[in-house]
C-alpha cells in the first residue's frame, strides 16, 4: 500500500486521471456560457447600437418565443426524443387566440379564457402525440413531423385563408408593456422559464426525465413508469408550443400560421448549443435559456452588422457549428450519432 | 429483533440458461447479525445467486425463505420491500442526479406535496444516512458525475443501507458484490466499520470478494463455490488463505480435459512483443513475447488491468508508455481495424455487446473480419459466404436452424462459436482471447479448448484471459500474473509440468 | 435529434420470439406494399384516370427526385444519424446547373455530380472526425449551402435560357435510342439505377454492410475490425449525391434554378426512408425498399389533387396519412426494442 | 388484418373531404402558393364569383397550393390535368418565373386552355404555345417604384431622407421585380440614402424582428420601404412598441383588408391593390372563353394575350375613392367584356 492507501501507484495514477478528466467535463460544460459571454463582448465593440438600453430589450423581446419552445424540447431532447410539431400547432394556437379574442373577425370575445383555451389545445396535442409515439411504437420524429402537417391545416380552416387582427386591449398593453425595463412578453417567457426549472430540480417528473435518459434500464428496474413519463413530457412540449403561439400572436397582433414558421429548428438548435446532447441524459433548461440566448444574440447582431442577406444563414452555420464542436467529447470509444 | 434462528435460507437451487447451468442444487444460510462470505473463481455462480436473492432473476428449481417465511422476489422492488438490498458490481447511479435524489431514488413518497419533492428535508435525511455510515464529507447536494468512483461506492453502500432499514432498523439482508475493488485502504476500514454496526443491530450482510484477506477479516462463517456447486463451508476460526485457495480450486481439472497432451511447442519465431507496455491509470511494465503456436494466459482478479492490456494489443485503447511490436515492425494501432490489417483480432469479453452484430445473420457475421476473402469483382458474393458459413458451422458443430439466421436468436455458446468462426476465417495470426468461455456450456467449453488447440496447432499466436484461473494453467505454454496494474509473477507452463494453482494465486490477490 | 442506438434487444440477453420469424420479419414489408396498393385502388375507384398512362408517368416522374433523396438519406439513416442539409445541396446543384450549361455544356452534370460528391464528404468529415452530431453538423452544412445559391444566383431565381434546352430535352424523350420506354419517363430510370447502385452498394461491398452493422452495434463493428469511419464518411457522400442529383432533376424537370427550390424536402425524404422500412436509430432497413415509402408519400400527394381533395384539406389529410402508415410499418412485436 | 382495415378507415376518411368525384363536369383549377397567402386567396374568390355566373353544375372550383414548394406546383398541375382529360381550364400565379415553361409545356400536351399572372422569364410568351390563352400581371416593377416615389414624397422635406428597405423572399420573382423598381426609383431620388436591406421571406414575425433591430441602431429614420402588407403590419407593430407609427412611413403591396384599414389609420403611407378578385375572375374568364371556343389563341391580339392590369395605388388620397368602389360596393365584373381588365399591352421585343 503506498502513502495515500491505494493498492498500487497504478491506481493513484488512475484516481488522478479521473481527477483531470472531471476537470475537463466541468470546462466543456462551462463553454456555452463562454461563448455567450464572448459574443456578447465582441459584438459590443464590433457593432454599434449593440449594447444599447433598447437592443437589450429588443434581444430580451425576441428571446421570448424561442426560449418557450426550447422548455418543452429540453424535456424531449433529454429522453433522446424530438418534436417537430411546433410549426403547425405554433401557428395553429396562434391563430385560434385571436379568432377568440376580441378581433376583426369573429365577434367572440372571450378575454382571459381565449390563452387559457389555446394553451390547452397546445397541450392535448402534446398529449395526442405522446400517446401515439409511445403506444404506437412509432420514432417520435415522424409522429411529430405528421402532427406539425396536420395542425397546420387545421390553422388555416381555422381562419380560411383570411387573418384576424386583434383589438384587445390588453394584447397591445402587453405586447409594449415593460416592467423593470424587461417586455412583458419576456417576463412570460422567463414564468415558463422558471415553471420549468422547478419542473426539473423540484418534482419527481424531473428526476425521472434524467434518469429514464442517462439509463433507462435502471429506471425500469425501480419501478418507474416510463410511458407516463414519456408521455408528460410531450404534454409539456406541447403546452410551450401553445404559450410560445400565444405570445407568437401578441406580438404581431394577428393571427396566421407563419407565427409557427422556422420556430422548431432553431429552438432545438438553442437546447443543443446550450449544452443538452441529443442523446439525452444531460444539460437542461438552464443550459437551453444559455443556448437560446445565443441562438437570439446570434441573429440580432448579424442585422446590426448589416452582414448582407445572403451570407447571414452560412455565419449563423458557422458559429453554431463551431460552438457544439468546441463542447463535444471526442474519446475514442465515445459514439456520435 | 425479529429473533428467528435462520434470517435467511436458500436450499436447493438450480439455475440454468440456455445451454448452461449456472447453479446446481446450491444451498446458503444466513443466521441474524452475520457476515456470511462468499468466495469463488470467476463464473462459480456467486453473482448469478445474488440476482436470484435480489429478484433480478427467479430460480428455475428450488427454494428460498425470508425470517422463516417463503422468498420469491419478481422484482428488485419486491425484494427491497422485503428488507433484501444489493449493491452492484456495475454503477446504478444516475450520473445527473445529486446524492440525496440518488439515495432516495423511486422512494421520493414520503418528502413529496402535491409531486414537489421538500429537497431540504430529503437531503437533511440523506446527511444523517451519510453521517450514520461514518461518511461526513459528502454533501448530498453534489451531482454523482462530480464525484469519484470510490465515493461513488460509498453512496451506493450508504443507499442500499438505507433501504434496507426503511422497513425495520433490523432483519435485513444486504448483498455486497465485489464493493470494494474501487476502495483504498481507509475506505475498506470504513465499509467494515460500517458491516459490524449493520450487524449488530441484527442484519446480516453476504459478502463477496475476489480479496480473500478481506473475506477472512470480516466474514464470521464462509461460502465457497465452485463450478455453480457448494464446495465448501468454513467457520471463520478455522479457516485461512491457504485452505480457502485450496477449496476455491479443488482438483485440477485433468490435462485430458484441456487437450494438453495437443498444447503445440511454440516456434521461436515472435509474432508479438510488448517492451515496458503501460497505459496511464490501468497497468504499466508489462513485458510479453508471443510466439507462433504459443498461448500466453494472463492471470488476474478485477482490476488488475490485464483486460485493459487486452484493449491496448488488439487497438482499442492506445498505450501511454512502452513498445508494442508486431512481426517486428513498431506499432501503435489507431484502431482496432488497424490491429487486424497488421494481424492481432480480438475476441471480446462481453460477446452480445461487443463479439456480434444481433440482427445480421450468421453468415455475415462470420465475414465481417475478412470481406476480402469473399469478394468477387469487388462485391461481396454472399453465395461464398454462405458456402465458407456452412462449412464453419458443420465443423463447429453450431446448433443453428440455419445460416441466415440472425445470430441475436442463438444461445451463448452458439454464438461464441459463431465468433470463433469469425476469427478463423480472418487471417489474423495474433488472436487475443477475453474470456473466450464465459457463459458456454461445459460441453461448448471442451469444442472451443479444442478449437483453440487446432488454431495454436496451425501456427498462430494467441494472448489467453481464462475465465478460470484452471482453464488459464490448461491452456497457456506461459502464464503472465499481473495484481493492480503491475506483473507480479512469469511462469512457463509446459504440456508436462503444469504448475500448481496454488502457485499462481499467491501473486495474484 | 432521436438517434442514439439504443438496441435493448442486446443486452437483454433475451432472443426474438422464434418459430416462423422470417414471415413476421418481413410482414411489414408487404404492409406498406399493401397499403399503396390499397390507396391506389381508392384513388382509381374515384377517378379513373388515376391509373391512366399521363398521370402514371406522372407519378413516375415525380417519385424520381424523392427517390434519389430518400435512398441517399437511407444511407445516412442505417448510420442512426441524419442529413438535413440535402434540401440546400439540392438548390445549390439547381443553380450551379442552370449556371454551367451555358459554358461546359453536357459537361454541366458531371461537374454537379462532383459538387453532390464534395458536399456530402465535407458533412462525413464534420461528423465522423470532428465528432460533432449528424444534426448539427448538417444543419450548419445547410445554411452554408443556403447562402452559397443565394451568391450563386445573384438572388435571382434563374431560368434555363432556350439556347440551353438542348441539354435538357431529353427528359421528355419517349425512348432511349430503338428502346420504346412506354409510360416510363428517363428521370424515374435515373431514380431506378441510383437506387440499385445505392442498393448494390450497401448490401454487397465491405464499405456499405459496414454501415449497417455500425448502425445496429458501432461498439462491436468497431472490434470486429469494420472501417467505421470510412463508411459513415461514404454514407454522407452518397447522401450528397443523392441530394445533388436531385437537384439537378429540379433543375431540368422545371427548366429553372431556383436558389430554394430543395428546401421542403429535407423531413420529407427522411420520412419517405422511414415509410420503407428504414429505422431511424440506425441497423435496419433496406434500401431497395425505400422506393415503397417514396411511392406511398407521391401517390398521396398525387392522389389528393386527382381525387380533388379540398385545398384547407390537403395538408391534414397528408398528416393523417403519413401517421397510419407509420402505424403499420412500426415493430410492435418486439417490446423490447427502444423507440426514441 | 387489423392493419389493413386501419388504412382502409383512414383511405376512406380521406375519401370523404373530397367534393363531387371527376365527371364531365368543368373544373377550374386555381394554383396559387399557399392558402394561407391572403392575396392568393383572393384569386380563389375571383374565380367562385365568374362560377356563379355560369349556369349551376357546369363547373366547380379547385385550388391547388403548392405551399412555395416548385416541384409540388408542377406536379399538382400535372396530376390534375391527367386526372381531368380535357374538363379543365386553369390559372396559375408560378411560384417563381421560371417555372412557367414547365407547366406551359405540360398545359400544351394535356390540350388544355390557362391563363398566367405576374411574371415570365423574359423570352417565354404566349404566343409561342397555342394553349397559353393569356399572361396578365401587374407590372411589379412599376408598383415597386410607384410605392417608393410614394414614400419618398410623403418625407417631410419630399425627396430626401434615409429609408430601410424590408426585401420579401430572396431569388423570389415577386421580391426581385419589385425592388428593380425601387431601385429605379433610388436612381432618380439621389437625396434618399438607404442605411440598410434585409428579407423578411413575406413573414410578419420576421419583419417585425428585423425592424426592432433596425430601430436599435438607427434613430433617424424616415420611412421603410416594405415589399409586402403582410411584412408592412409586422413593420407597424415595431414602431408602435417604440411609439415611432406614423412619425416613419411605411409601405406594402398586395392590398390585404388589414393594409387597407393601416393606410386609413396612418399607419401605412400607402400600398397597391393589385385586386386579385380581377384578376383571378378575368384569368379564368378568358381560359373559359378559350375552353367553349368563343375566343382562340391563335386569333387573339398580342394586347389580349400579353397585359398589364391596373393595381390600385391606396394612400390617403385615393383610399375613400378605393372603399367607394372595392369595399363598400362589391364590385361586380362582367365577364363577357373580356377587355376590361387589359390596363396597357405589355411590350415585347
Amino acid at each position: 500500500m503506498d502513502k495515500h492507501g491505494y493498492s498500487s501507484p497504478i491506481a493513484e495514477e488512475f484516481a488522478q486521471e479521473m481527477v483531470r478528466r472531471n476537470k475537463v467535463d466541468r470546462i466543456v460544460a462551462m463553454a456555452p456560457v463562454g461563448i455567450l459571454l464572448f459574443l456578447v463582448a465582441l459584438l459590443s465593440i464590433v457593432a454599434d447600437g449593440f449594447f444599447t438600453g433598447y437592443n437589450i430589450q429588443t434581444i430580451l423581446g425576441q428571446l421570448s418565443i424561442p426560449l418557450v419552445m426550447s422548455m418543452g424540447l429540453t424535456f424531449v431532447i433529454l429522453l433522446a426524443g424530438t418534436d417537430l410539431s411546433g410549426e403547425g400547432l405554433g401557428g395553429f394556437v396562434g391563430s385560434i387566440v385571436i379568432l377568440m379574442v376580441l378581433n376583426t373577425k369573429t365577434d367572440l370575445d372571450m378575454g382571459l379564457w381565449a390563452i387559457l383555451i389555446a394553451v390547452a389545445a397546445g397541450l392535448v396535442v402534446g398529449i395526442i402525440s405522446g400517446v401515439i409515439h409511445v403506444y404506437g411504437k412509432m420514432p417520435s420524429f415522424i409522429v411529430t413531423y405528421a402532427m406539425s402537417s396536420i395542425m397546420a391545416g387545421f390553422a388555416v380552416l381555422s381562419y380560411r385563408g383570411q387573418p384576424a387582427m386583434s383589438k384587445y386591449e390588453f394584447f397591445i398593453t402587453l405586447s409594449r408593456g415593460r416592467f423593470l425595463g424587461i417586455p412583458s412578453l419576456t417576463w412570460i417567457a422567463l414564468a415558463i422559464f422558471a415553471i420549468s426549472y422547478v419542473l426539473q430540480e423540484r418534482t419527481r417528473f424531473g428526476e425521472y426525465v434524467f434518469a429514464i435518459g442517462d439509463n433507462e434500464r435502471v429506471a425500469k428496474n425501480t419501478g418507474i413508469n416510463i410511458n407516463r413519463i414519456k408521455i408528460l413530457v410531450f404534454a409539456w412540449s406541447g403546452l410551450c408550443i401553445g404559450v410560445a403561439g400565444v405570445l407568437g400572436a401578441i406580438r404581431i397582433g394577428r393571427g396566421e400560421v407563419v407565427i409557427g414558421k422556422d420556430t422548431v429548428f432553431p429552438a432545438i438548435t438553442a437546447v443543443v448549443v446550450g449544452g443538452t446532447p441529443l442523446t439525452g441524459g444531460r444539460g437542461g433548461v438552464v443550459h437551453s435559456l444559455v443556448g437560446a440566448l445565443i441562438v437570439t444574440i446570434i441573429y440580432n447582431g448579424l442585422i446590426l452588422l448589416g452582414v448582407s442577406t445572403y451570407i447571414q444563414a452560412a455565419i449563423q452555420g458557422v458559429i453554431i457549428i463551431t460552438a457544439v464542436a468546441l463542447s463535444v467529447k471526442r474519446g475514442r470509444k465515445v459514439v456520435t450519432k | 429483533m425479529d429473533t428467528h434462528p435462520v434470517l435467511f435460507s436458500a436450499k436447493g437451487i438450480v439455475k440454468q440458461y440456455p445451454g448452461t447451468t449456472a447453479l446446481n442444487e446450491v444451498e446458503l444460510e444466513v443466521r441474524p447479525g452475520e457476515v456470511v462470505g462468499l468466495v469463488g473463481e470467476n463464473g462459480a455462480g456467486k453473482s448469478t445467486l445474488l440476482k436470484l436473492i435480489m429478484g433480478i432473476e427467479q430460480p428455475t428449481s428450488g427454494a428460498m425463505t425470508m425470517r422463516g417465511d417463503p422468498y420469491t422476489p419478481k422484482t428488485p422492488i419486491e425484494a427491497n420491500g422485503m428488507g433484501v438490498g444489493m449493491v452492484f458490481q456495475e454503477q446504478s447511479l444516475i450520473q445527473n442526479l445529486t446524492v440525496g435524489q440518488n439515495i432516495f431514488f423511486g422512494l421520493e413518497k414520503p418528502y413529496l406535496k402535491y409531486g414537489f419533492v421538500d429537497k431540504r428535508r430529503m437531503y437533511e435525511d440523506a446527511r444523517r444516512i451519510l453521517a450514520e455510515i461514518g461518511i461526513k464529507r459528502i454533501k448530498p447536494e453534489r451531482r454523482i458525475r462530480d464525484l469519484d468512483f470510490a465515493t461513488r461506492q460509498m453512496v451506493e453502500i450508504a443507499k442500499v443501507f438505507s433501504v434496507v432499514t426503511r422497513r425495520s432498523a433490523s432483519g435485513n439482508l444486504i448483498l455486497l458484490d465485489e464493493p470494494t475493488s474501487v476502495l483504498n485502504d481507509d475506505e475498506v476500514k470504513n465499509l467494515f466499520a460500517n458491516m459490524r454496526r449493520m450487524t449488530e443491530r441484527g442484519n446480516s450482510v453476504i459478502f463477496v470478494s475476489h480479496r480473500l484477506d478481506e473475506v477472512l477479516e470480516i466474514s464470521n462463517r464462509i461460502y465457497v463455490f465452485k463450478d455453480g456447486r457448494n464446495a465448501a463451508l468454513l467457520d471463520e476460526a478455522d479457516a485461512d488463505e491457504a485452505i480457502l485457495y485450496e477449496k476455491m480450486v479443488g482438483k485440477t481439472a485433468s490435462g485430458e480435459y484441456y487437450k494438453v497432451d495437443r498444447q503445440a511447442v511454440p516456434g521461436d519465431e515472435v509474432l508479438l512483443e510488448a517492451t515496458d507496455l503501460g497505459m496511464r491509470g490501468f497497468f504499466g511494465g508489462v513485458n510479453l513475447k508471443v510466439r507462433r503456436g504459443e498461448v500466453v494466459g494472463i492471470c488476474g482478479s478485477i482490476g488488475s488491468g490485464k483486460e485493459d492490456l487486452c484493449a491496448v494489443v488488439c487497438g482499442d485503447e492506445s498505450y501511454s508508455s512502452g513498445k508494442l511490436v508486431v512481426n517486428g515492425k513498431v506499432r501503435r494501432f489507431s484502431s482496432p481495424r488497424a490491429a487486424l490489417k497488421a494481424g492481432v483480432l480480438s475476441i471480446p469479453k462481453e460477446r452480445r455487446e461487443e463479439g456480434i452484430i444481433a440482427e445480421a445473420s450468421i453468415h455475415e457475421n462470420i465475414a465481417m473480419s475478412n470481406y476480402k476473402a469473399f469478394k468477387r469483382f469487388g462485391l461481396v458474393s454472399t453465395a461464398l459466404e454462405r458456402e465458407h458459413a456452412k462449412r464453419h458451422v458443420a465443423e463447429l458443430s453450431i446448433k443453428t436452424p440455419g445460416i441466415t439466421q440472425s445470430v441475436g436468436f442463438l444461445s451463448g455458446g452458439n454464438a461464441q462459436k459463431v465468433v470463433f468462426a469469425r476469427i478463423l476465417s480472418s487471417d489474423a495470426d495474433v488472436l487475443v482471447l477475453n474470456h473466450p468461455t464465459r457463459g458456454v456450456d461445459v460441453g461448448a467449453k471442451e469444442e472451443i479448448y479444442s478449437l483453440i488447440r487446432d488454431i495454436t496447432a496451425s501456427g498462430k499466436g494467441m494472448i489467453l484471459l481464462g475465465d478460470t484461473l484452471d482453464e488459464c494453467i490448461g491452456l497457456a505454454s506461459r502464464i503472465i500474473v499481473m495484481k493492480d496494474g503491475l506483473v507480479t509473477h512469469e511462469l512457463d507452463a509446459p504440456a508436462g509440468a503444469k504448475p500448481e494453482q496454488l502457485e499462481i494465486v499467491k501473486y495474484m490477490v | 435529434m432521436s438517434n442514439s442506438a439504443h438496441h435493448d434487444l442486446a443486452t437483454s440477453g433475451r432472443t426474438w420470439a422464434s418459430g416462423r420469424s422470417w414471415l413476421r420479419d418481413n410482414m411489414s414489408r408487404f404492409i406498406s406494399l399493401a397499403s399503396i396498393v390499397l390507396l391506389v385502388i381508392i384513388f382509381t375507384v374515384m377517378n379513373p384516370n388515376f391509373l391512366g398512362a399521363a398521370n402514371v408517368r406522372n407519378l413516375l416522374t415525380d417519385i424520381s427526385p424523392l427517390l434519389v433523396m430518400s435512398c441517399g438519406v437511407a444511407l445516412v439513416l442505417l448510420l442512426g444519424s441524419i442529413d438535413l442539409s440535402m434540401g440546400s445541396i439540392a438548390s445549390c446543384s439547381a443553380v450551379m446547373l442552370t449556371l454551367t450549361f451555358t459554358c461546359a455544356g453536357w459537361w454541366s452534370y458531371a461537374l454537379i455530380f462532383l459538387f453532390g460528391v464534395f458536399a456530402g464528404f465535407l458533412n462525413g468529415i464534420l461528423h465522423a472526425k470532428l465528432k460533432v452530431p449528424s444534426f448539427i453538423a448538417t444543419l450548419s452544412t445547410q445554411s452554408i449551402w443556403q447562402s452559397a445559391a443565394f451568391l450563386l444566383s445573384g438572388g435571382q431565381p434563374l431560368t434555363l435560357i432556350p439556347k440551353n434546352w438542348g441539354y435538357v430535352n431529353w427528359v421528355r424523350a419517349k425512348s432511349i435510342g430503338p428502346i420504346p420506354l412506354g409510360p416510363i419517363p428517363p428521370l424515374f430510370l435515373i431514380g431506378l439505377v441510383l437506387m440499385i447502385v445505392y442498393y448494390v452498394y450497401q448490401s454487397r461491398t465491405e464499405t456499405g454492410k459496414t454501415m449497417m452493422a455500425l448502425g445496429a452495434n458501432e461498439r462491436a463493428a468497431r472490434l470486429i475490425g469494420l472501417g467505421i469511419n470510412r463508411a459513415k464518411i461514404v454514407a454522407f457522400t452518397f447522401s450528397g449525391i443523392g441530394a445533388a442529383v436531385a437537384g439537378m432533376i429540379f433543375a431540368v424537370k422545371l427548366k429553372s434554378g431556383i436558389p430554394t427550390v430543395g428546401e421542403q424536402y429535407n423531413l420529407i425524404a427522411i420520412a419517405s426512408a422511414a415509410l420503407g422500412g428504414v429505422a431511424l436509430t440506425g441497423g435496419r432497413g433496406h434500401i431497395i425498399l425505400v422506393i415503397l415509402g417514396v411511392g406511398l408519400i407521391t401517390v398521396i400527394q398525387n392522389g389528393m389533387n386527382v381525387i380533388a381533395v379540398d385545398g384547407f384539406w390537403q395538408q391534414i389529410v397528408f398528416g393523417l396519412l403519413v401517421l397510419a402508415a407509420i402505424y403499420m410499418n412500426s415493430d410492435r412485436r418486439r417490446r423490447d426494442l427502444v423507440v426514441k | 388484418m387489423k392493419k389493413l382495415f386501419s388504412a382502409l378507415l383512414v383511405a376512406a376518411f380521406a375519401a370523404t373531404m373530397v367534393i363531387a368525384a371527376a365527371g364531365e363536369k368543368l373544373t377550374i383549377a386555381v394554383s396559387i402558393r399557399s392558402m394561407s397567402s391572403e392575396y392568393h386567396m383572393q384569386y380563389v374568390a375571383g374565380a367562385e364569383a365568374f362560377l356563379k355566373t355560369l349556369p349551376p353544375g357546369t363547373a366547380e372550383v379547385q385550388v391547388l397550393p403548392c405551399e412555395s414548394n416548385d416541384d409540388k406546383q408542377i406536379n399538382d398541375i400535372k396530376a390534375l390535368l391527367a386526372s381531368r382529360g380535357k374538363n379543365v381550364i386553369l390559372f396559375v400565379d408560378p411560384n417563381n418565373a421560371p417555372n412557367i415553361t414547365a407547366i406551359a409545356e405540360a398545359c400544351e400536351d394535356a390540350g388544355v386552355y390557362w391563363c398566367s399572372a405576374w411574371n415570365t422569364p423574359e423570352g417565354i410568351t404566349p404566343f409561342l404555345y397555342e394553349y397559353w390563352v393569356h399572361h396578365q400581371s401587374c407590372d411589379g416593377v412599376k408598383q415597386g417604384y410607384d410605392i417608393a416615389v410614394n414614400l419618398f414624397n410623403s418625407f417631410k422635406t419630399p425627396g430626401k431622407g434615409k429609408i430601410l428597405v424590408m426585401q420579401g423572399m430572396l431569388a423570389n420573382t415577386a421580391n426581385t421585380t419589385r425592388m428593380e423598381g425601387l431601385d429605379q426609383a433610388l436612381k432618380e431620388y439621389p437625396g434618399i440614402e438607404v442605411l440598410d436591406s434585409q428579407a423578411g421571406d413575406w413573414d410578419t414575425k420576421k419583419a417585425l424582428n428585423i425592424m426592432e433591430t433596425w430601430l436599435a441602431r438607427y434613430n433617424d429614420i424616415d420611412g421603410v420601404w416594405c415589399a409586402s402588407d403582410g411584412m408592412a403590419l409586422g413593420i407597424v407593430q415595431a414602431l408602435k412598441a417604440k411609439g415611432l407609427e406614423k412619425k416613419v412611413g411605411v409601405t406594402g403591396v398586395d392590398g390585404v383588408m388589414d393594409a387597407i384599414e393601416a393606410v386609413g389609420t396612418g399607419d401605412l403611407v400607402c400600398t397597391i391593390a393589385n385586386n386579385g378578385w380581377m384578376q383571378g375572375g378575368y384569368g379564368v374568364a378568358y381560359a373559359y372563353a378559350a375552353y367553349t371556343g368563343k375566343i382562340s389563341p391563335a386569333t387573339m391580339t398580342p394586347r389580349e394575350r400579353m397585359f398589364y392590369t391596373n393595381g390600385f395605388l391606396v394612400n390617403a388620397e385615393t383610399l375613400p375613392q378605393y372603399r367607394k368602389d372595392f369595399i363598400e360596393s362589391v364590385p361586380v365584373y362582367d365577364y363577357n367584356n373580356l377587355d376590361f381588365p387589359i390596363a396597357r399591352p405589355m411590350e415585347v421585343e
